[in-house]
């Protein structure tokens, strides 16, 4: 009887999703004993994705480890899982501490808020207006990276101007029509900054067809299979992302770690990630897994055949 | 769908049954409905075939259009079987039967709108099929039906021409083409005032009936079906329909037309047809056919109708009326209604009289006036508090304001006096099938069971639920706005055996009628109203029909 | 007086007006020529998806599967983009019309055929037609990475100083228009709409007629199908959801009647716009965009409110009459 | 009329009680129900367990109160897009009393009183501007939402009071839960309401004909005024329970639900023309939606899969009557 980990994604058919996905697999061959069930909702939804979990609590999986669509919403579903016996762990974006045993970040929320504002900065030696384009306004994870990109704003980036912030809910239709909105409503907007695979997209798509190549640099969170094209064609100079494959095979191994070593997930405690190492967990039971890796004309083309 | 099969053959009891009443003489209405004199008729009510007159072959021409063996049948219910009709070149055939008889449903297969199961069409002695209303077109057919079959939302030119409309080369619509067409058509037909352009909606109901012909008209046809045209005309229309079929007969066109109305059949038919239960049972020329005659065919005996004559007792005044108005509708209305009396309103197609009997039973609102009942005031918000109050309306059209069709017949009688049968808002079935049951054999409904669908009754038998569903609430005053409207000749004498009775228990009615007779016949006093206010009130007693006429016109005597 | 439609389209067209004009002060380049370009560019699909939507609605019936349908069409161009992109344009739109017809065809058949209320059929295809694409695709994304330059391109290219989306925008308005006024196709929508059983009498197939507008309409969610993918560069299982709304509200406020009959190509295409530039306006006057959905709400309610009150029969006028005597 | 020859005798109905229930709608959706039961039994060994079967419920307690006031409103001719915006608003505001420091009793009150507010206002808005309803409460779907997003905007609610977890998360007996209790005494409720009282008679009778209902003293407005009030409470309690269950809100809430609550009341055999329908078919059709979706969740197919299914359900449980009808009737 193999142990069953439940990989509970916001939604499917999101190619970062996938990847994880593909690190997951990875993981479960590697440890031998353990199945992976990739599910999610196909609507980025918290109502939907508590229906999948109470499927999996159903089944009597042992470990859910989940990338929440909201941080609260979920939680009573989580604790009705944890209650039952099932290992609760989230990854990526995070679940309030109540309803999970640890969390795993993909990387440390400073760190990310502070790369993203560095990767418009670098290209801005004379500081100029920014704006974010974010994902939906409950996405958990984003809040906490603009939260941490504001506060480091004022004393490491003096000249950036951050002008906006606005939400294309993962949504190509909507971050499309706020792009534009942030071009228009700012004239001298010099970057656009999107947290967010799906709105990066969306912005270097709008800056290439109003003709704004070299005038507004697009920067944020980006798949590098999906964002190459944005990469070459000057849009953006430069985006980063950590490895979902390697978050995605974290995960399991922390889930495992958890559910069958019976390791404790308390503050302080250190668990191992197989080849990505060791992680400490914090004193809200989080870690972060890998600072952001940044993707540039030089290894764009390598790693978007990988992701 | 066994009611189906029944509601087409009772008419004879369901006219007799009251007569036999009479003849025991006890509730002193119906001794002088003498309706029936054929006693063996009602014994047997599938006589064996009645007498038909040697078919006259058009007077040497040819058929223009034959129909042979002809049978429809709906689930449930056969709408024709076996009939056979023919039309002749320059002549008028009428289609006479009772409410049912399939007049509209034969008319229906000769437009390619519904298709016979069996038998045989044929135009100048060829067979032919007609698939669709466009190929009953191409073999130049064309009909007035007796529903409405305008386009509010579109303009008068349109609505004559839809669906054959003039194109242009690249077979787009050719608008301007098909504006002078029109009004061409107008033209000839002497309605040259209606404006092509105007949206059918804004037209009075004459001038929409009249934009129905010119629609039949437009078509290139030789074959001209008019099912009811008259129903909604007033006389002035009338008298110019019948120019207008005049015209055709001289152009050559074969004319059918159906109708209630026995004047104007005489007045314009060449020959007759007459269709009982679905099936043809008599034919020839008019001249040599008595109406007595045609009835007789029609209803499987003779009825003779005679209005009921009734010992007028008429007491206090029960509903008073004064300075009702409506800001556009009416004005100015006021009347007074005694216990016992039948109070006639008469006036032509629009003059406002269902606006006034539909405010005084609260459905409308008025701007100014008083209604008073038995000397108190009341003001009706709605029907639920007239019929609270006790004064209640049975509505012009059947269809759509007096049955709910999708409902079982318990259910559409007992919709006005809920209160009554639930307890606390609680149904109580057994007391809605009883009062149901109490005033459907009453009216001697012919139905399989009181939780049929309303639907599937025939429409004389809709209008027995009709007045039964508000006579149940045991009113005070009853309003009955066109209670014999599109009714065959056998149900209207039960209907006003019915009002006659009912004033001889004491009960107030008004009749909203336009029709000449039946107002003459049945009222204590008339009122007539044109153009939205009271213009003459009446004592029947030396009342004379061209004084009506003349006061509805608004023509000085 | 004489063409009550065309008034109520001048009350939207002045509406609309007065809307730029508001916008205007808050934000002076709004009213630019060029801006206001682009806004009718941004809204070409949605005015081209209304205009599907009216011929539907128009009949007494309702397409609430349009979304799921352009996201179906959508993914399907994508895909085949993706795996064959030497195969030309055109051909790919053409496919897009095609899939987009059998759509709406099947849709078309279960009213006419079998006389399901047009309502349910949709609101069952309307979650089967976006679970297709699921399955079609397996869930995957098709990215800006994966389309050709062409597929991406050609709504993009300017021509005459109109990028082609506009153009195609205006040929579809230009192409219903005709349909509507000066075919007997278009002239039978409309009869079916204000009188189905006088249809039947004037020798119109209702059922028939049904059927096209279906056809047409899934032709419409087709090529919008396209259209929105090579847009917005991404084909994904959420493109468009619960989009169908916002094209029936487009219709709406244009002053279709939901009840069918009433409306006309100009109605939906003004009602497309107008909620167009609240899209657009919201994020250029900095007013939260949390607010547009409340905004277009409103607007719903007070258009339809507007259109009843100039609908609303004005009692027969007897007694006009008499006093004209 | 004193005496008469006797009338002619017509019965109260003609009964084959046995076959019209053999061939009505509620039994073609128990066919169908104990079919999917029996499937899903097959097909995954962890279907057949209490908490299993219990959790099931959770998945369409909270449509299927809504469901129920549905059908009555589409029953009369009417229909509500407005009922998630419902939800969502009321949660909002449900939110707001807890940041005022409210405490459960008050959060539930002002939950349904919201509901209530709201379902008044589609209510008047369609009985006394006579506006059609499917267009105003799209439009009051997007205002209703429109308004939870402008109070919330990116924030949410939380820090509801630990009582109020009982309502989407209690149990009132073993695998009983609070939420399944409600949907099984509504249901209740709503058939006597609409079979058995004189209130349901007129709302059939509405949507059969509303304009004959009028003309027979039915008060048609205000009848429909009181099933619109009456889908807003039902939302509004339903807000309550998703608030609980979720512990927390966000404007987006309950997206989606008006289409899976109108499904569920189409499915269940409600004519979407009005007049006709039944609540035991709501019923059935409740538990064959989340038979389907919790069934198929256990095999863990994809929620849009899922749907397939229910829209492919939703057009042939209709489809099937007509064709069998065809067949039965000969050409
Ligand atoms: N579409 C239909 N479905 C079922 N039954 C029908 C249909 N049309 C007509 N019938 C039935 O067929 C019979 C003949 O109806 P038809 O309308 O032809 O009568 P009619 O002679 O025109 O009566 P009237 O004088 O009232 O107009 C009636 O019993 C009617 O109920
Ligand atoms: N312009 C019109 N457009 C549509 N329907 C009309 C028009 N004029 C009259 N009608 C209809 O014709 C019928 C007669 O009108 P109304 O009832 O007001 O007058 P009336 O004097 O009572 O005539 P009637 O004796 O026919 O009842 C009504 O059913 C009314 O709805
Ligand atoms: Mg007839
Ligand atoms: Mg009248």
């Amino acid at each position: 009887e193999n142990v069953k980990i439940a990989l509970v994604v916001k939604s499917l058919g999101n190619g970062f999703f996938d990847a994880a996905n593909k690190g997951a697999e990875e993981a479960a061959k590697e440890l031998g004993d353990v199945d992976i069930i990739y599910t999610g909702p196909t609507k980025a939804t918290a109502e939907a994705q508590i229906e999948v979990v109470n499927s999996l609590i159903a089944q009597k999986v042992n470990a859910i480890a989940i990338s929440a669509n909201d941080a609260d919403a979920l939680v009573p579903a989580l604790k009705k899982a944890m209650e039952r016996g099932i290992t609760v762990i989230s990854w990526d974006s995070g679940v309030a501490p109540e309803g999970r045993q640890l969390h795993l970040n993909p990387s440390d929320t400073g760190l990310i808020g502070e790369t993203i504002i560095k990767l418009a900065a670098d290209y801005l030696p004379e500081g100029g207006d920014v704006a974010i384009l974010s994902a939906s306004s409950t996405a958990t994870n984003q809040n906490a990276w603009i939260d941490a990109a504001k506060k480091i704003l004022p004393e490491k980036f003096p000249k950036i101007n951050l002008v906006a912030t606005v939400y294309g809910d993962d949504d190509s239709a909507k971050s499309t029509d706020e792009a534009k909105g942030l071009l228009k409503s700012y004239p001298n907007l010099k970057a656009i900054i999107a947290p967010t695979t799906v709105g990066v997209v969306a912005a270097a798509q709008v800056v290439t067809d109003e003709n704004l190549i070299g005038k507004v640099n697009v920067t944020g969170l980006a798949l590098p299979s999906e964002f190459k094209k944005f990469i070459d064609n000057g849009s953006s100079q430069a985006v980063a992302l950590w490895n979902p494959i390697d978050l995605g095979y974290s995960a399991v191994y922390l889930a495992y770690d958890v559910a069958v070593k019976k390791e404790e997930a308390k503050p302080g405690a250190t668990l191992s990630i197989g080849r990505v190492g060791k992680v400490t967990l914090d004193d809200t039971n989080s870690a972060a897994m890998a600072p952001p890796f940044q993707f540039d004309k030089t290894n764009i083309e390598k790693f978007s055949k990988i992701y | 769908m066994i009611s189906g099969a029944r509601t087409t053959l009772p008419l004879v009891g369901r006219v007799g049954e009251p007569a036999s009443r009479s003849d025991a003489g006890e509730t002193g209405w119906g001794g002088d409905i003498s309706m029936c004199q054929d006693l063996d008729m009602l014994v047997d009510p599938h006589p064996a075939h009645v007498v038909r007159d040697p078919p006259h072959k058009g007077e040497g021409k040819a058929p223009r259009l034959t129909l042979s063996g002809i049978s429809k049948s709906f689930p449930g219910v056969r709408a024709l079987h076996d009939v056979s009709l023919s039309l002749y070149p320059g002549q008028v055939t009428a289609l006479i039967g009772e409410n049912g008889a399939g007049k509209s449903t034969l008319v229906k297969i000769m437009t390619g709108i519904y298709q016979p199961d069996a038998g045989i069409i044929s135009i100048d002695g060829q067979p032919v099929t007609l698939p669709s209303a466009h190929a009953a077109f191409g073999h130049g057919i064309t009909a007035i039906h007796q529903e409405t079959v305008l386009f509010d939302d579109l303009s008068v030119a349109e609505n004559i021409f839809l669906g054959h409309a003039p194109r242009t080369r690249f077979k787009t619509i050719d608008w301007r083409t098909m504006r002078k067409n029109a009004k061409e058509v107008l033209d000839t037909m002497g309605a040259g005032h209606i404006d092509a352009d105007t949206r059918l909606k804004d037209l009075g109901i004459a001038n929409k009936h009249l934009v129905a012909v010119a629609r039949a008209m437009s078509i290139d046809a030789r074959i001209v079906i008019m099912d009811e045209p008259t129903a909604a005309l007033s006389m002035k229309e009338i008298e110019e329909l019948f120019l207008l079929i005049e015209f055709l007969k001289s152009e050559g066109k074969a004319i059918l037309f159906i109708s209630h109305k026995f004047d104007e059949i005489y007045r314009i038919a060449d020959r007759y047809t007459v269709f009982r239960d679905g099936e043809m049972v008599g034919e020839g020329l008019i001249r040599d056919a008595g109406q007595s005659q045609i009835v007789r065919m029609m209803v499987g005996r003779a009825v003779d109708h005679i209005f009921p004559q009734r010992k007028a007792t008429i007491g206090a005044p029960v509903l008073t009326v004064s300075g009702l108005s409506h800001p556009t509708e009416f004005d100015d209305i006021g009347f007074e209604l005694h216990r016992g009396e039948i109070l006639g309103f008469y006036g032509l197609v629009g003059a406002g009289r269902s606006e006034v009997m539909q405010a005084i039973s609260g459905i409308t609102r008025t701007s100014s006036g008083t209604i008073a009942l038995e000397g108190k005031p009341i003001a009706p918000k709605s029907a639920a508090d007239s019929i609270e109050a006790g004064i209640v309306y049975v509505p012009e059209e059947r269809g759509k304001q007096g049955v709910v069709i999708g409902l079982p017949i318990f259910q559409n009688v007992s919709l006005p006096s809920l209160k009554r049968t639930s307890k606390t808002g609680i149904l109580r079935l057994a007391e809605e099938f009883a009062l149901a049951r109490a005033f459907t054999e009453r009216l001697d409904l012919r139905a399989s069971s009181l939780s049929q669908d309303v639907g599937t009754l025939s429409g004389g038998n809709q209008q027995k639920i009709v007045i039964a569903k508000w006579l149940a609430t045991a009113p005070k005053v009853i309003i009955l706005d066109e209670p014999t409207k599109g009714i065959d000749i056998g149900s209207k004498a039960a209907v006003h055996g019915f009002m006659a009775e009912l004033v001889a228990q004491g009960l107030s009615v008004i009749m909203v009628s336009s029709e000449l007779p039946e107002i003459l016949g049945m009222s204590d006093r008339v009122v007539v109203m044109r153009e939205g206010r009271i213009a003459s009130v009446y004592d029947n007693k030396e009342l004379d029909a061209e004084t009506l006429v003349r006061t509805a016109a608004g023509i000085a005597a | 007086m004489k063409n009550f439609l065309r008034y109520r389209e001048i009350w939207l067209l002045a509406a609309i007006a007065v809307l730029i004009g508001l916008i205007s002060m808050r934000f002076p380049g709004f009213s630019d020529p060029a801006n206001l370009r682009q806004v009718f560019n941004d809204t070409s699909i949605l005015m081209i998806l209304a205009l599907g939507q009216m011929v539907v609605i128009l009949t007494r019936s309702i397409d609430l599967s349009m979304a799921s349908n352009l996201c179906f069409t959508g993914m399907v161009v994508a895909m085949l983009n993706a795996a064959h992109p030497a195969i030309p344009i055109p051909l790919l739109i053409v496919a897009a019309l095609l899939v987009g017809l059998v759509l709406g065809a099947i849709n078309g058949l279960l009213v006419w055929r079998l006389n399901i209320p047009s309502i349910v059929v949709t609101l069952g295809t309307l979650t089967i037609y976006r679970g297709a694409t699921f399955v079609i695709s397996g869930g995957a994304w098709v990215n800006a990475d994966q389309m050709s330059p062409a597929f991406i391109g050609l709504q993009r290219a300017v021509f005459l100083g109109i990028p082609v989306l506009s153009w195609i925008a205006l040929l579809v308005i230009a192409l219903f228009f005709l349909l509507m006024t000066r075919t007997a196709l278009g002239r039978s929508i409309y009869a079916v709409g204000v009188n189905p059983t006088g249809s039947v009498y004037a020798g119109i197939d209702v059922g028939r007629t049904k059927f096209i507008v279906f056809c047409i309409s899934g032709m419409i969610g087709g090529l919008a199908g396209y259209l929105w993918i090579s847009r917005y560069v991404i084909a994904s299982v959420e493109v468009a959801n619960g989009y169908e709304l916002n094209i029936i509200a487009a219709c709406v406020i244009g002053g279709i009647s939901i009840a069918g009959g009433i409306g006309s190509v100009g109605g939906a295409v003004l009602g497309a716009l107008f909620l167009g530039i609240i899209a657009n306006a919201l994020p250029v006057i900095n007013i939260s965009p949390f607010w547009q959905m409340a905004i277009s709400g409103s607007a719903i309610i007070l258009a339809v409110a507007l259109n009843a009150r100039g609908e609303r029969r004005q009692g027969r006028i007897i007694l006009k009459k008499a006093e004209a005597a | 009329m004193t005496d008469t020859p006797a009338p002619r005798h017509i019965p109260d109905r003609l009964d084959k009680p046995l076959s019209s229930a053999i061939f009505s709608w509620e039994a073609l959706l128990v066919v169908v129900a104990v079919a999917i039961f029996a499937v899903n039994s097959f097909a995954s060994p962890y279907f057949l367990d209490p908490w299993s079967l219990s959790d099931l419920t959770f998945n369409f307690t909270e449509k299927a109160l809504i469901a129920f006031a549905m059908a009555l409103l589409i029953i009369s001719g009417e229909i509500d897009l407005s009922v998630a915006a419902i939800i969502a608003l009321a949660s909002t505001m449900m939110g707001m009393a807890v940041q005022a420091g409210a405490g459960t009793p008050v959060l539930v009150a002002v939950g349904i009183l919201v509901g209530l507010g709201c379902g008044a206002f589609n209510g008047l808005l369609v009985t006394r501007l006579g506006l059609p309803s499917i267009v105003v409460t799209i439009g009051t779907m997007s205002l209703f939402r429109g308004v939870a997003f402008i109070i919330l905007g990116d924030q949410a609610y939380k820090g509801y009071p630990a009582s109020f977890a009982f309502f989407g998360q209690g149990y009132v007996w073993w695998v009983v839960s609070f939420e399944l209790m409600l949907f099984l005494v509504a249901a209740i409720i709503y058939w006597f309401v609409l079979h058995r009282t004189s209130f349901g008679r007129r709302v059939f009778a509405i949507g059969n004909n509303p304009i004959a209902a009028q003309f027979s003293g039915v008060r048609v407005d205000r009848i429909k005024f009181i099933l619109f009030c009456l889908t807003g409470l039902m939302s509004g309690i339903a807000s309550v329970l998703i608030t609980s269950r979720l512990g927390s809100t966000r404007p987006s809430i309950a997206q989606g639900y008006e289409l899976e609550a109108i499904t569920m009341v189409v499915l269940g055999g409600v004519s979407i023309l009005g007049g006709a329908g039944s609540i035991l078919g709501v019923v059935l059709a409740a538990f064959i939606m989340g038979l389907v979706t919790f069934g198929l969740g256990l095999l863990n197919v994809p929620g849009i899969v899922m749907s397939i299914f229910i829209g492919l359900l939703l057009i042939i449980v209709i489809a099937l009557p007509i064709l069998w009808r065809r067949l039965r009737g000969g050409r």
